[in-house]
């Protein structure tokens, strides 16, 4: 258990690694020179030159890589080009925004999710399994942003029940926190309820009904801790869609976390933001996945025995 | 059975009964005896029949002003209504068909080729070239998908084909793992193991072994990639980073929609739709092609 | 002797792509007080579904369509849910083929057989616990007490069935029906298992209803045997008159087909074709198309089960009513 | 020079086993040391039970797993040693059965599909293709009708016809059998082993029969090969082995024989204990901890391979 959450770190801190060159690569992999893309087509030659030497993108490669991992270390992820202020301030600023909403999504999908899914289970092969699973299909048809709008539209120009406002109060973030949990909630349902389908019908579940046990018992101790392995794994998997949904239903909502950060960032080419936030997303997911694996190591006590063998 | 020794005999008297034509049909029969893949297909059909034909079957050219129907509600001349200068949403619609099919189709071909090339050589080679391989993705697999498209945008600049390009790249390392994850199963298989114990050459068990089974695990990811490339290029349209106006695509309407809500739900609600439909029978098709390819996995 | 186990023409039907399927066809067979009843017969022949049926354990598609099981003074099959959950793992547990996946592989051994003996015998805490520890070790497990907190993967396949075993006997059930308990096993610890099985029989004085395809079990451990084959009882009688004088053209091409020491350097007599499927019985004898000593009328009635003599009945047109004389 | 057609010296496989990247490396020894012998139109059974490296051995004869060490002589020539273009032209002299034939055939190609790859392989001319295939369909009792079918429409004891089929297609010297009967019910089981044994008449072929059942063996094998945990303890003539077993891991498998004869059941040794691990063997004799004879020799030292009473035996016992 120690061993595998200790390999575990050591590997996320290989890709995190990997990240950190993705995300510093960023700026070479511009076609043409990344600086006068930033100073804008008017400005001089002087001010590409003073820009070129502040960022440092005259020396060789590695020194500007490890110059970058070594400021990086220090907390320091450079300055926004567009309002001059530190790149990791603006995020730490924005990202509390981003948690809010994601966490509440997430919340409401893994309720949806699983309640569905073992509604469906329950009922397997009857109207309530079709109806729950055509939603599921459905909620990962519908591109999020629609729903977003489609709720607003619905919910508080029509009815005026969550009015359109700049805030990020609880009443607020119900109407987002829907939309990301519905498209969240699909996959959580439909494995759901798969999962249970297959575990009711595994050989150790009609070891404990020979036993005699009731059926709640049956459900509960025996077959849902095994239904909750793939679970939680793709709840893991979950939390990088919500993340990245986020950035878009932030959009919608006029939300003023990451999401809206990156684009304003995109759209004005200020670079070592849009490095800073790439990198600081890699980190967090991490981050999440290995909270995720830890869990599913204590849900599954099998996990530590994954020998991998070779010839 | 018969004696041994009148097995020898020659069998020049016998004849050799003849391969039933149908044979190779199977797969595509099995497919339409589920109702509703038919229907899904015959819907997809439909759309692209759309798209071939939008010049024919829109009524206005989709970029023509009608400066005396500004949000105009659906209507006998303007069937889904028009926009804030007056275009008319349904010639918009019909011609978004074109932008998005060829867009989504282009984007998962990058993920597609890509995809499954690195899967392919990382399951048959295995080793070192799978081990360095398989890391990089792992790296990129890091980032959230869409969080990745952006950041390919920003390398890119936002147009319609650099969110194309976007989000195919994007994709590439959830599929290179799928297939490679599929193509390990079969090469671990009883009946490879069978070819290469009759001493089969590799090009051989490649060709009739290992692609006869990895392409119906290659047909279902790739419909089931569909639906998430027509979604990811749309919602890159829509917060601006995608098609730019004046470009007659879902996503990009969607954007401009959302502005007038109060004043025209219209704007909003058709291209959405449209969006749904298509990635929904998409979907569903996806899952009924799962059934036929995978019997196990049962969806 | 006194009868445990009462089955009367029992009858287990499953659903079917067109309508329902008759799997167990109106089996009879009795397990009495102290024995060790088997059930033989080939893969497909109903005798793990007729297992199944006794304490109604079949999945959704399955359900028993008639007759009566007898167990004691109470008709299993009259009994509701509630009732039945008394009577499962209490008076009559079960033991499955593979014991792999017989056991939750997210919970402690100690947890599993804990909680049988918490739901049937009302015991809490430090009571189970030692009680399954005794268990353990009645069962042969070394070191009980450290395996209590362990799960099963830890374990190897003659361990998993030990612990099965333990779960199985943890309420001194009256019977106690296993599934090809040793099929799943390798031969030295097959005869471990085996052996442990008969001498828990005598210990706790309980029946066991052993169902098997290997007639090797059934000469090592079953003091009476029924013969399965497509669906019906094909011949009922002790386990030594089975193996020297069988008396249905099916047994004797089982027993012949099966290597041993006496058939070396022989060829080995077997049956051609194989077993048909439950939508392939005709009106017939269901072993006519495979029978060496088929005559007319084995394709157009399905014989009946006649005793031929006091304690063998055989289902066969060679056997008449009237050779023994009832 | 010997005149056997196999002959199989100090075989060994070890496999790399790695908990993870950051530990040391570990090797589980699954074959080690395996010598045997395989002679014209005979058949040498190997027997053992699960994880004792039988089926490793089999695979590792047809270099279908890359032995670690050995030499593995084919009249005369050591194939461990030929590139694997070579390796591939004499697989047409040595061929295998699995033992699931569901598993090992593409479900999706026809009989006739699945039956022309050897001819493929070896590359027959293609006129002659459909003659040899239902000749061969004829060999093993099944006929052309069958010919377009898929895998998935035959019976289990069909299938392993095909199976067999597709093996002895292009008249091998050698088939290796793994486990080919355990799939299958015991009236079909028969089937199969007459038709067997009716095959290496009529071809001349050898066997290696690999199985983990002692009543199949002694049927049809003329030699035989008992391993545990990697190593064979037993080896020598069927008659000498089950009159009087020599090892007290072969008495107690053979005396865990089911009879069929209820008076027959009498003594058996049951043999106390698991299986350890191969990636954990006990030290000296590996059978140690389970035998009722160990001494502390056992324990220390590995006994050698000697000839004793016309077989050979790794036992302290016998020294």
């Amino acid at each position: 258990m120690k061993q595998f959450i200790i390999n575990r770190i050591l590997s996320s801190v290989i890709v995190i690694f990997g990240i950190s060159i993705f995300s510093f690569l960023l700026i070479h992999l511009i076609p043409g020179d990344p600086v006068k893309i930033m100073v804008g087509i008017n400005a001089t030659s002087e001010q590409v030159e003073k820009l070129t030497h502040q960022m440092g993108l005259d020396r060789p490669l590695l020194v500007q890589y490890s110059h970058f991992i070594s400021n990086l270390i220090q907390g320091d992820f450079g300055t926004s080009l567009k309002t001059g202020r530190p790149v990791l301030t603006e995020i730490v600023e924005r990202f509390p925004e981003t948690i809010k909403l994601a966490s509440a999504g997430m919340l409401f999908a893994i309720i949806i999710g699983i309640s569905m899914g073992v509604l469906a289970a329950r009922y397997k092969d009857s109207l309530i399994d079709t109806f729950c699973m055509g939603i599921a299909t459905l909620g990962v048809s519908i591109p999020s942003f629609w729903l977003g709008i489609l709720l607003v539209m619905i919910f508080s120009v029509n009815l005026n029940w969550f009015p359109i406002a700049e805030g990020t109060g609880i009443r607020d973030v119900i109407l987002p926190a829907v939309t990301l949990g519905v498209v969240g909630s699909t996959m959580i349902s439909r494995l759901t309820r798969n999962g249970m389908v297959e575990v009711l019908s595994n050989d150790y579940v009609r070891t404990a009904r020979a036993k005699g046990l009731d059926e709640r018992l049956i459900v509960f101790r025996h077959a849902f801790r095994n239904v909750l392995i793939p679970v939680v794994t793709v709840i893991g998997l979950q939390i990088a869609g919500l993340l990245g949904g986020a950035v878009i239903i932030e959009q919608v909502f006029n939300w003023p976390g990451i999401g809206t950060l990156a684009i304003g960032a995109i759209l004005s080419r200020d670079f070592p933001l849009i490095q800073g936030i790439v990198l600081f997303m890699g980190v967090v997911y991490v981050t999440i996945n290995i909270l995720v694996d830890i869990l599913y190591s204590i849900i599954d006590p099998r996990v530590e025995l994954s020998v991998k063998e070779e010839s | 059975m018969t004696k041994l020794s009148e097995a020898y005999k020659p069998i020049q008297a016998r004849s050799i009964p003849k391969a039933p034509l149908n044979v190779k049909f199977d797969t595509l029969k099995k497919i339409m005896s589920y109702k509703r893949a038919k229907y899904c297909l015959a819907f997809l059909f439909l759309i692209v029949i759309i798209g071939v034909f939008a010049p024919i079957l829109a009524p206005y050219n989709p970029n023509k002003l009608f400066y005396d129907a500004l949000l105009q509600p659906p209507s006998k001349e303007h069937l889904l209504g028009t926009d804030a200068i007056g275009r008319d949403t349904l010639s918009r619609l019909i011609y978004g068909v074109r932008v998005t099919l060829s867009v989504s189709v282009f984007a998962l071909g990058i993920t597609f080729v890509a995809g499954t090339f690195i899967g392919l050589i990382c399951a048959y080679i295995g080793g070192v070239v799978d081990n360095i391989l398989m890391r990089i993705m792992d790296i990129l697999l890091a980032l959230p998908s869409i969080i990745l498209a952006l950041a390919i945008v920003a390398i890119l600049g936002p147009s319609l084909t650099n969110a194309m390009l976007a989000v195919g790249i994007a994709s590439i390392p959830g599929f290179a793992r799928l297939i490679r994850g599929a193509a390990l199963t079969i090469k671990s298989s009883g009946y490879v193991e069978a070819s290469r114990s009759i001493g089969s050459s590799h090009s051989w068990i490649l060709r009739r072994q290992f692609l006869p089974n990895v392409t119906g695990v290659l047909i279902v990811y790739t419909t089931l990639f569909i639906g998430v490339a027509i979604l990811d290029t749309a919602a890159l349209s829509f917060i601006g980073l995608g098609a730019q106006p004046p470009t007659s695509e879902w996503g990009t309407m969607l954007s401009e929609g959302k502005d007038y809500l109060y004043e025209a739900w219209w704007l909003a609600t058709f291209p959405g739709l449209a969006i749904t439909a298509v990635v929904f029978s998409v979907n569903f098709l996806g899952d009924a092609l799962r059934d036929v390819f995978d019997p196990k996995s049962k969806g | 002797m006194e009868n445990v186990l009462e089955v009367k023409e029992l009858t287990t039907q499953f659903k079917g792509k067109v309508g329902y399927l008759t799997v167990v066809d109106k089996v009879d067979f009795t397990v009495r007080k102290g024995e060790v009843m088997g059930i033989v017969g080939e893969s497909g022949c109903g005798k793990s579904v007729t297992s199944l049926s006794i304490l109604q354990l079949l999945d959704k598609k399955g359900k028993v369509s008639g007759g009566e099981i007898r167990f004691k003074d109470i008709d299993l099959l009259k009994q509701g849910e509630k009732e039945l959950r008394k009577i499962r793992g209490k008076e009559i547990s079960m033991i499955f083929q593979d014991p792999m996946t017989s056991l939750n592989p997210v919970l402690t051994i100690g947890k599993q057989i804990g909680e049988i003996i918490v739901k049937h015998e009302k015991q809490k805490g430090s009571n189970v616990k030692s009680k399954v520890v005794e268990l353990l070790q009645l069962v042969g497990i070394p070191r009980a007490n450290e395996l209590f907190h362990e799960y099963p993967h830890r374990l190897s396949g003659g361990m998993k069935q030990r612990v099965m075993i333990a779960m199985a006997i943890a309420c001194n059930p009256s019977l106690l029906i296993a599934d090809e308990p040793t099929t799943a096993l390798d031969v030295t610890i097959q005869a471990q298992i085996l052996d442990l099985l008969r001498s828990l029989k005598d210990d706790m004085d309980m029946s066991i209803l052993l169902i098997t395809h290997d007639l090797g079990v059934v000469a090592e451990i079953c003091d009476r045997v029924v013969v399965m084959y497509a669906g019906q009882v094909v011949e009922t009688t002790d386990s030594r008159t089975l193996l020297r004088n069988p008396r249905h053209p099916y047994t004797t091409g089982l027993i012949e087909s099966t290597p041993q020491q006496s058939t070396i350097g022989k060829r080995l007599k077997s049956i051609p074709g194989q077993v048909p499927t439950p939508d392939e019985y005709g009106m017939g004898c269901r072993f006519a198309d495979r029978c060496p000593k088929a005559m007319e009328i084995c394709n157009h009635g399905v014989p009946p089960l006649l005793m031929i003599d006091e304690n063998t009945s055989c289902r066969c047109w060679l056997y008449k009513e009237e050779e023994h004389g009832v | 020079m010997t005149t056997s057609l196999l002959q199989v010296r100090d075989l060994e496989k070890r496999f790399r086993a790695q908990k993870s990247f950051f530990q040391a490396k570990q090797y589980v020894h699954a074959v080690n040391g395996v010598s045997l012998e395989l002679n014209d139109k005979e058949t040498i059974g190997i027997v053992g039970e699960s994880g004792c490296g039988k089926s490793t051995t089999g695979r590792c004869l047809l270099r279908l797993i890359e032995p670690t060490k050995g030499e593995i002589l084919f009249q005369g020539r050591d194939i461990t040693k030929l590139s694997k273009v070579e390796m591939n032209k004499l697989r047409k002299e040595i061929q295998m059965v699995f033992q699931d034939p569901m598993e090992s055939m593409n479900p999706k190609l026809t009989i006739r599909e699945i039956l022309s790859e050897p001819l493929i392989a070896h590359k027959i001319p293609k006129a002659q293709h459909v003659e040899l295939i239902v000749k061969t369909l004829d060999l093993v009792g099944l006929s052309e009708k069958h010919l377009f079918r898929y895998p998935h429409e035959f019976s289990g004891g069909q299938r392993q016809r095909i199976g067999i089929a597709r093996a002895i297609i292009l008249r091998p010297k050698i088939v290796v059998l793994d486990e080919p009967v355990s799939a299958l019910d015991v009236s079909v089981q028969s089937q199969i082993l007459n038709l067997l044994q009716d095959l290496q008449e009529e071809l001349g072929l050898s066997y290696i029969f690999i199985s983990h059942d002692l009543g199949v063996v002694q049927h049809i094998v003329h030699r035989i090969g008992v391993m545990y945990l990697g190593e064979m303890v037993e080896i020598g003539e069927k008659e000498k082995i089950f009159d009087k077993p020599l090892h007290p891991y072969t008495q107690a498998l053979i005396s865990a024989i089911p009879k069929s004869d209820p008076d027959e059941v009498k003594e058996r040794i049951i043999l106390t204990g698991e299986l350890p691990s191969p990636s954990n063997p006990p030290s000296g004799c590996k059978f140690h901890p389970r035998c009722m004879y160990a001494t502390d020799t056992c324990r220390s030292a590995k006994p050698e391979m000697r000839e004793v009473e016309g077989r050979k035996v790794a036992c302290h016992l016998y020294n």
